[in-house]
């Protein structure tokens, strides 16, 4: 490796000696920063701007939602090894994150996720098969928005942002007293577009919630190369709120969110939330985290499992019995069973599916171009059939 | 209102100001567009009769432009953006082809995309670098796109309409040189589908095909062939997503050759594409070699080089004495 | 107009009752967030954290680089006026953010410029006639950029700070202390760009300086439609300082630009200065702010004119005398008429420059383009010549 | 290392690594270019032996990168920015056109922008939406960027090796498809232009054009086509901006007839522009229209509908019988 010439010079700071940055993330459990409820331990704490009061029943169903969600995406991580899908983006740690958030929507809010919302996408009603389909290669998207009010999945980090900001700015103009939500990653934080849905969402008062599962990582870079100090403060400058979330802890996910949505349902406009989690996984089932991420990090995580915290505090309590862990057990496989055979049996899409709704009104190549397709693929029968005939 | 000489800025105008009349849902959105009724005045008027809510000054970024106005759509809105310059449109670009384009496809048509981009674009009005750029080619080569462009007044309301009435995305590129000139609307005629080409005047020795601004030098250069006894015929494509071939076709078979004239680079412009196809369904027809007339292969001037950079009379006139020479 | 058929709905929150958004522009001189030492009448007034000590011939200087640009810009609109130009985009009512922040630089140190940036230009060396090519459509950009360490005018809006940012990125690789200094608008603050430009910045903690000359307009809308808080605040979010300055007060802007330069060169990172000023003039020669903006507003701020309040102080203080005023005028009115006949002699450009630097290495096409070019201008000749021999 | 034989991929990484030794101004950028070594590995290891100072993470912003990238080629550095997938690229748009493209003739050629932009492409590895694109012709319309893709390791080294000590920005499509393909790669043969096509074998019936990951497509077609005693001769282009036109007419002189192949829509795509010009040049030597074999005007389709999508062996054959058939 050559080196620079660089040695005459005296250089007053070399790029390696420039002052570290403030560390962006600081730890749980004892951050002032932190909005938490629940602790690691499963002990209930309170927080002076976030209350929340849930019933035994509400608390079992976020810890159901939790359980059947990673099953879910235990099952689709399987399902990948075993071919059957292209690729799995696995939730596995963000469970607590997603549900929390999502469990404090209305029916009539609107969801806009990125690909990684397996368990939003659970509090929404939209069937988990549906959402295999983009990932087995049938389709890019296989449920009909507008029926659970969850927008389809986008894969070009951040652009959902801006959509969602549309969206919000349209039902204030509505007089609709709904919100919107827009879920993003760390990396996401980084792309322009999420700085000009803060300033769209600013500038038009726009009722939207904007989301940030902060789970440390975009595929192999740490928050380090994205931000400087921690996102939420990011907020401020826009000229609405931020909060850190523990995002492990689905009890204050709910609390913030719900608080962040009220303020938007109120006309006081977006708020950023940032849910400090961890991905436990790869990025996806194409990824290889050994290249770049120490074991030790993720143990240390497992320790602050967001279901786990749940479990024991149900347990602690006495607010869900053997008998219930075992229902859910079964409930799990049942589900797992599901996804399965559905996945399995899913129908290689028709050819000419490749033409369809590339317009909604239509369009001349398009028409022309099938043709010729049905043409083609009909000279190949025509050619085999006289071949038989040979 | 039925006929009157309208300049083409005023008739888009006027077709905006109908469509926000007729249709609640329908907004336009884009820098400069409210109060000043933007740098060409295209809005003029629209947000003093129709409030801030529906004609909105947005902040100064394409991305968030064509990214709230997808959002907007999803809620059930037309938003009719207005980008400000045909060099200003690529910020928006991620947006626009990653986004708005696949929509529709994406969702299996469950989502409907009725958003229009308005990009005066075009050069010939002596402006600073980025703002007389016709990058049509790159968003024709998008699928889930629709590109058009008008050519008069009349085409710039009715045109104005239909992309607005379209359910999928319409990238609505306005001649801003032709802004000014004024030609008859008639605001009850009914008029033909949207991306159907226009014979402007038939001829038997050769065709020139062209839209948005060159359609009126092609007229020009028609006349001037017609003065050495050459008769050529014109036609208006006016859409460059869909492309109307079968009425190149028609023409071209009987005139044998063709001349496709844009303000775009030729090299991979919207010529090529009109140059391979004919070619193609033209084959034993053609006496001549497609040719393409059209901006060179370097970044469009500074102003006092455009006349020598643009498709001018001259040029047209040259290509087609070296088609008929074949 | 038709109205929307909402009145069946109870709206809770109708797009027009909306919370409004906190006013983003407080006034000058009682606001305590803005630096400012030299108030509109000239009064010399002490900041703690800024402090500066001027001899007699560095004001002077000042005021002098002010006024020379205030004539050249006065000269650029009228050559307009008279044809001579496409167009022109003043400056007037900015020379002191421009003239105090660049007089701040170091030969060594680079600039980044939007559009309107001639005084900065001034100070850089750029000769100003250089600035008034693309303006009289001659080129696209005059000058060497690397001679005065001035780049060229930058017309996609917020485009250039990245380019900042990477030349400092590449400073600090180079171990230099030079520091880098990248202008843009209140408008340009909106693009996702000049976001990005943030998060480079932070991330490789660069020595780059984003300058923001907050004139109050872009083009025809007013900083609310870009913002909800001053802009200065947005920084924090970022994690470096973020400073808003009086941009009419050259003391001021002398002051700040010089600290965000030191911390530049000590490794210290990014800076956003804000420098609060007002556009007086319209955005550009083709530009009516009769449209958009009251007269008044105008009015207001001509009693805050940059220039005005250093003559004030320098008048007050008698550190000039009447000769030096109008020794002053001398040397304006010569600049002007340097600059007026200049541009008249500006030659046409050749026609071949289209083909001319349109890649570094050649490119087979735009070989084949010029000679077919070549060959088609000499048909003309050729044939005009033989029409003149009929 | 002389010859030997390696996957694309990996010749790409060895070319970069001899960049990064031979001149220490080359820097590598990218989302996940360093400890991971991109999602493809071809920065595998780079940054380990040269330092986070030359191969830098970055924020996962594409504008920033190709943004700041321009910075840096403006301080004297020579970046290799990694675009992580074809379509991903378009946040970049902006930068790459009306920056990147722009500079050296904005600044009468006082700065030059050796800026190398690689971009996995192309598809055929079942991968999700935005994966498996080919946008090359929204580039190569535009001057000031040179285009090229190579179709083996040889070219994989020897173009990257090129392609960054040229002055000029460089955007470089890698068919990600091929990147596991080991061909023969000798780093001391002094290689030819980068901008000129390579006859890969000749033939006198009818010549396929191809570049990136459909050459090794062509060879294929021209293997079957031979077994019917049709004798093709496949070029592979190499580049798209500019395009060896001499080298296509050459051939076409000779065959007479030719197909031209690429996996990007066929619709303003490459194909139009070769079809056009070549047309043109060679307008009383062809026995048949230029045909075209690509994509569809219909975004890129669910992985399960690649094959059908993607121009293979067969659409290939059927467009040779149909140009033979003239
Ligand atoms: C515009 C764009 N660039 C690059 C990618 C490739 N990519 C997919 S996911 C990802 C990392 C995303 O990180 P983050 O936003 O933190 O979300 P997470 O995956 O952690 O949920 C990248 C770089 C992309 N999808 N879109
Ligand atoms: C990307 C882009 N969009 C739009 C424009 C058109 N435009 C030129 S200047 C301007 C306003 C800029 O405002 P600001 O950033 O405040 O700078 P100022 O003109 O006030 O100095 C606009 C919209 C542009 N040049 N670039
Ligand atoms: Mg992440
Ligand atoms: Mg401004």
């Amino acid at each position: 490796m050559t080196v620079e010439s660089t040695a005459a010079r005296k250089p007053r700071r070399s790029s390696t000696k420039r002052v570290s940055a403030k560390k962006p993330q600081p730890e749980t459990g004892t951050d002032p920063e932190l909005v938490q409820l629940l602790t690691p331990d499963g002990v209930r704490v309170e927080h002076p701007d976030y209350a929340i009061d849930l019933s035994a029943d509400e608390l079992r169903a976020l810890y159901r939602d939790m359980v059947l969600t990673r099953r879910f995406d235990a099952e689709a991580t399987a399902l990948q090894r075993q071919g059957e899908l292209g690729l799995w983006a696995s939730l596995l740690g963000q469970e607590a994150a997603q549900i929390g958030s999502a469990r404090a929507l209305r029916d009539d809010d609107y969801v806009f996720p990125t690909y990684r919302e397996h368990g939003v996408a659970w509090c929404r009603g939209v069937d988990p098969t549906n959402l295999l389909g983009m990932f087995r290669g049938v389709n890019h998207g296989g449920w009909d928005p507008t029926t659970n009010n969850f927008h389809l999945y986008t894969i070009v980090i951040g652009s959902q942002t801006l959509h969602a900001t549309g969206y919000a700015m349209g039902v204030a103009k509505d007089g609709a007293d709904s919100a919107v939500i827009a879920y993003f990653g760390d990396g996401a934080s980084s792309q322009g577009d999420v700085a000009e849905a803060f300033t769209f969402g600013a500038v038009y008062n726009a009722p939207v919630v904007f989301f940030c599962q902060n789970n440390q990582w975009a595929i192999s870079e740490p928050t380090e190369k994205q931000m400087r100090v921690p996102l939420y403060q990011r907020a401020q400058g826009y000229g609405f709120p931020g909060v850190r979330v523990d995002g492990n802890d689905v009890l204050a996910c709910l609390a913030v969110t719900r608080w962040a949505l009220e303020r938007a349902r109120r006309g006081e406009g977006p708020t950023l939330v940032e849910a400090f989690t961890y991905r436990m996984g790869a990025h996806t089932t194409s990824d290889d985290p050994t290249k770049y991420r120490a074991d030790e990090e993720r143990e240390a995580w497992v320790a602050k499992d967001p279901i786990l915290r749940v479990r024991a505090y149900l347990e602690k309590e006495g607010l869900a019995d053997e008998a219930y862990f075992a229902g859910l057990e079964d409930e799990s496989e049942t589900l797992g069973k599901r996804v399965r055979e559905a996945v399995r049996a899913m129908p290689q899409p028709d050819q000419l599916a490749i033409f369809e709704n590339v317009y909604a009104d239509g369009h001349a190549l398009v028409d022309e171009e099938r043709a010729q397709f049905l043409a083609y693929q009909a000279s190949f029968t025509e050619g085999s059939a006289s071949e038989e005939g040979n | 209102m039925a006929a009157q000489k309208l300049p083409l800025a005023k008739a888009i105008n006027e077709s905006l100001r109908k469509a926000l009349e007729t249709d609640p849902k329908v907004l336009i959105m884009g820098e400069d567009v409210g109060k000043l009724g933007g740098v060409f005045r295209v809005t003029d008027g629209l947000q003093k009769d129709f409030g801030e809510d529906r004609v909105i000054d947005t902040p100064l970024a394409e991305s968030g432009i064509v990214g709230t106005a997808i959002g907007l759509a999803l809620r059930g809105y037309r938003p009719v953006v207005e980008i400000q310059f045909d060099g200003f449109v690529f910020p928006a670009y991620d947006q626009i082809v990653t986004q708005l384009a696949k929509m529709h496809a994406r969702s299996l048509g469950k989502i409907k995309m009725p958003v229009v981009i308005r990009i005066p674009y075009g050069g010939g009005i002596g402006a600073v670098e980025h703002h007389s750029e016709s990058p049509e080619a790159l968003f024709a080569h998008v699928a889930g796109l629709k590109v058009v462009s008008p050519s008069n007044s009349s085409d710039a309301y009715w045109m104005m309409q239909q992309a607005i009435q379209s359910n999928d995305p319409v990238i609505f590129f306005e001649p801003k040189r032709r802004y000014w000139d004024k030609s008859e609307v008639d605001t009850e005629a009914i008029p033909g589908p949207l991306h159907k080409a226009r014979v402007v005047q038939a001829g038997s020795d050769l065709t020139l095909a062209a839209y948005g601004p060159m359609v009126k030098v092609c007229v020009e250069a028609a006349a001037a062939a017609a003065e050495e006894g050459k008769s050529v015929e014109v036609l208006d494509l006016r859409s460059m997503s869909p492309i109307d071939f079968d009425t190149i076709q028609t023409s071209v078979e009987k005139t044998r050759r063709l001349v496709v004239v844009h303000e775009a680079p030729v090299f991979y412009g919207s010529g090529a594409e009109i140059a391979a196809r004919i070619t193609e369904r033209c084959f034993y027809h053609l006496e001549a070699p497609v040719l393409r007339v059209g901006g060179y292969h370097a970044p469009y001037p500074p102003a006092r080089l455009e006349d020598e950079y643009l498709p001018g009379l001259d040029r047209v006139l040259d290509a087609v004495d070296r088609s008929l020479a074949y």
